[in-house]
């Protein structure tokens, strides 16, 4: 049976034909900046953690709850930056002359780490809200805001998993994005007028005057959980990558079994037609 | 002379199983084509991609000028497939579908009427909701819109799988008039007596793949005998 | 596309008028949940009052996920959606026929489910050209977004519980808009309702935009 | 000293998540390289990924 399949492109899928060797060294310098990147990420999270827990002093008005300022505007920061690549990404794909499965897997990469920074921003915000206002959930129009995205994006990710063909699969998921990604501002200004006809905005942390050392130690736990995400993606989207090659070479495969199942009915055609 | 088909090394995927394993056939326009292969050969798949319902994954495939990879919608309103279902709304009647049908692709609403007093559905049948109606009374619907349409090139998949005797006449009176004319017609059949009458060439499919695109194939001695023992293929 | 669009809504409203289907099943169903909410928030009216507008909307958009759901069933029933691919159909029309076909028997739905909702929650209606108004403008983004989203979840073997998943986070702004008109115009305070149906105008000439323009992407490959 | 608790919580919460999903990425890698060669013969630079996927864990 082996002996009849033919060679099968590898190329089918839109797999990159460049040669070996360029690849490899691509590959490996690519390798090299997203290891730096990890370390890099790594440590700037011990120096944060470091500098955020022992290091900088209690806040005047917010006491000790201001070392939360050091990790949850961060995340909430890069879930934002996440659904802002996811969103560009299916929109080069959409586009047709940039239209690429690898922007595809970089906005399913670029989302799923987005609702795990959005889950994180979540629970943080609720954690610093149940000392500062007395509730674990205020209506207000950020948190909420916040809380629709993130089931816009499960959804959005739970539409990623619906198996079928690849190219079908992108269209219909960066259609969606697009439409999930114009829902955001609505949401946020209705809900955000929907408040001020309510009460009055809730205290918004971080508005005391900020130490020096504070400051620049919430600068780096931008910095450093922006490497964080893109140590996630990166990785997501070789995921991507190597599942995409993994369906493909099975591909090959049931394309040499299919072309080989009309070749063996060939030599007996009275088979043929059975 | 110009083709109303050219597929070069199709490839069409149901997400990872290949419908189309690297298929390619010319088929000229006013051909009358018998597709001919076992079931699962990829008959079925090779008439939903001309008619634009199954994305090219690699190759090349041109119909009536379209390019497959390029545009399947404008090729829509040019081709007419008879598949195993029959595209039609239950609740609405058998009069409404092909009114529906007909204004959808722009058609003529002129030929309607004949094409419902040819296919027999003329009488009390045409006011009856086609949720009430038998298989075969569906099937003679999907005729008649096609009847109606005369699309430019005719994709037929089984067209006399479920019909009475009356009815399968009809389908051949219909093929002949295509061809007669100009229209391609594709007719994937396992009637191989019947197809033969109708058809111009065979084409043989299997595994995805045209394999044996030879003229010569047609009067093929053990094919010719198996036609002899085929009566009863039929998915009546 | 016009010519489409009518001939689609022209066919669904048909098939809805021969099957009754939202007649007999999605509006006792609506009606079902507003009991459900008046026996979960008590007998007592004056919070029933306060929260009939929410209540009536949350309502509007359980019923509409069901009408979403049959309006793809339709079209699904035969042979998946190849009729409709192949039918020639330009893909903004059938996407503004479906829309409109399906806003028109939610235009309907409402106007029983206002007039039982108002006996049982104890809520005079009042402000009704705003109250209509808002009817008109939310039914048109529910519309437009049940019918995009109902396309791109029948694609798929789980489109039932798909859709929801899908369809409630997106017209979240639609209910809370919707809510606060109604509310505004049931307290008489009509005036404060006019920002709201501004906000839902917004959303609904976007996502009818973005379906008529992105409806072929789906239906060609979805 | 509550107050404390709960920027602890939040810490925890946090970078918790943030190592479980890295771990989780890292081990669908593993696992995802694995299945590959099983499907098709390694390639010449199927060893130097592999290698630099188990490192990069950081």
């Amino acid at each position: 049976m082996n002996a009849l399949v033919p060679p099968v492109d590898h190329g089918l899928l839109g797999e990159s034909a460049a040669p070996h060797a360029v690849i490899s060294s691509r590959r490996h310098r690519a390798e090299l900046a997203l290891r730096i990147v990890g370390v890099a990420g790594l440590v700037g999270v011990v120096l944060t953690v470091w500098l955020g827990l022992w290091v900088t002093p209690p806040d005047a008005y917010m006491g000790n709850l201001v070392r939360l300022l050091y990790i949850h505007p961060s995340m909430a920061w890069d879930a934002f930056l996440a659904y802002g690549v996811s969103f560009a990404a299916s929109a080069c794909y959409l586009w047709p002359r940039t239209r690429d499965l690898r922007f595809d897997r970089l906005a399913g990469a670029s989302a799923e780490a987005g609702v795990v920074f959005t889950a994180i921003t979540l629970v943080t915000g609720s954690l610093w809200g149940r000392p500062t206002w007395g509730t674990w959930w205020v209506w207000d129009p950020l948190l909420t805001t916040t809380a629709l995205l993130f089931v816009l994006y499960l959804g959005y990710l739970a539409l990623r998993k619906v198996p079928g063909d690849p190219e079908v699969r992108a269209k219909r998921t960066a259609v969606g994005a697009l439409v999930a990604f114009i829902d955001v501002p609505i949401v946020y200004f209705s809900v955000t007028w929907w408040k001020s006809l309510h009460q009055a905005p809730t205290i918004s942390p971080g508005k005391s005057d900020v130490h020096g050392l504070m400051a620049w130690t919430m600068l780096l736990s931008f910095v450093t959980f922006s490497l964080v995400y893109v140590w996630f993606v990166a990785h997501r989207y070789r995921l991507a990558g190597l599942q995409a090659r993994e369906e493909a070479e099975g591909l090959a495969y049931a394309l040499a079994e299919r072309r080989a199942e009309g070749g063996a009915k060939a030599v007996e055609k009275n088979e043929v037609l059975t | 002379m110009p083709h109303a088909v050219r597929f070069r090394e199709a490839v069409a995927l149901a997400g990872r199983f290949p419908l189309l394993s690297g298929l390619s056939l010319e088929v000229a326009k006013g051909e009358v084509v018998h597709l001919r292969g076992a079931n699962g050969a990829g008959k079925t798949s090779l008439l939903r991609t001309c008619a634009g319902l199954i994305p090219i994954a690699a190759g090349t495939a041109v119909v009536l000028g379209h390019d497959l990879c390029l545009d399947r919608q404008s090729l829509r309103r040019e081709v007419g497939l008879l598949g195993h279902a029959g595209f039609s709304y239950e609740e609405l009647s058998v009069e409404e579908n092909l009114a529906f049908a007909l204004r959808a692709s722009r058609a003529e609403m002129g030929r309607a009427d004949a094409a419902l007093e040819r296919l027999g559905l003329s009488g009390r049948v045409r006011k009856t909701p086609v949720g009430a109606c038998s298989a075969g009374q569906r099937r003679r619907l999907a005729l008649a819109v096609l009847v109606a349409r005369a699309p430019r090139l005719w994709l037929l998949d089984e067209p006399h799988a479920g019909l009475d005797l009356e009815a399968r006449a009809v389908v051949d009176e219909v093929v002949r008039e295509a061809a007669a004319s100009g229209g391609t017609v594709l007719l994937a059949s396992h009637e191989l007596e019947r197809a033969a009458a109708l058809c111009d060439r065979v084409v043989t499919i299997a595994g995805g793949r045209v394999i044996a695109p030879e003229p010569d194939e047609v009067l093929d001695p053990p094919i010719a005998a198996l036609a002899g023992g085929e009566v009863g293929c039929d998915v009546a | 596309m016009w010519h489409d669009a009518v001939l689609v809504a022209g066919k669904d409203l048909r098939i809805e008028w021969r099957s009754r289907v939202g007649l007999n099943q999605v509006v006792p169903f609506a009606l079902v949940v507003l009991l459900l909410f008046g026996l979960a928030l008590g007998p007592d009216a004056g919070r029933l009052r306060a929260a009939a507008a929410g209540l009536f909307w949350v309502t509007v958009l359980l019923a509409c996920l069901l009408s979403v759901q049959r309006s793809v069933a339709v079209e699904t029933a035969d042979a998946g959606r190849d009729g409709l691919r192949l039918s020639g159909l330009d893909a903004g029309g059938i996407f503004v026929g479906k829309s409109a076909a399906l806003a028109l028997q939610l235009l309907v739905l409402e106007v029983v489910l206002a007039v039982v909702a108002a006996l049982l929650y104890a809520t005079p209606l009042s402000g009704i050209g705003l109250l209509a108004a808002t009817c008109v403008l939310a039914t048109a983004g529910l519309a437009a977004v049940g019918t995009f989203y109902g396309a791109v979840a029948a694609g798929t073997r789980v489109r039932e519980t798909l859709l929801p998943l899908l369809f409630f986070p997106v017209v979240a702004p639609v209910v809370l808009a919707a809510t606060k008109a109604w509310s505004a115009a049931l307290s008489h305070q009509g005036g404060g309702g006019l920002g709201w149906l501004g906000l839902l105008a917004i959303f609904s000439v976007a996502y009818v935009a973005i379906g008529t323009v992105a409806f072929g992407a789906l239906l060609e490959d979805g | 000293m509550t107050d404390y608790a709960y920027v602890e919580a939040g810490y925890v919460v946090a970078l918790g998540g943030l190592a479980l999903y890295g771990a989780s990425l890292v081990a669908r890698e593993r696992a995802a390289r694995r299945r590959i060669p099983a499907v098709v013969p390694a390639r010449s630079d199927e060893r130097g990924v592999e290698h630099e996927g188990g490192a990069a864990s950081s």
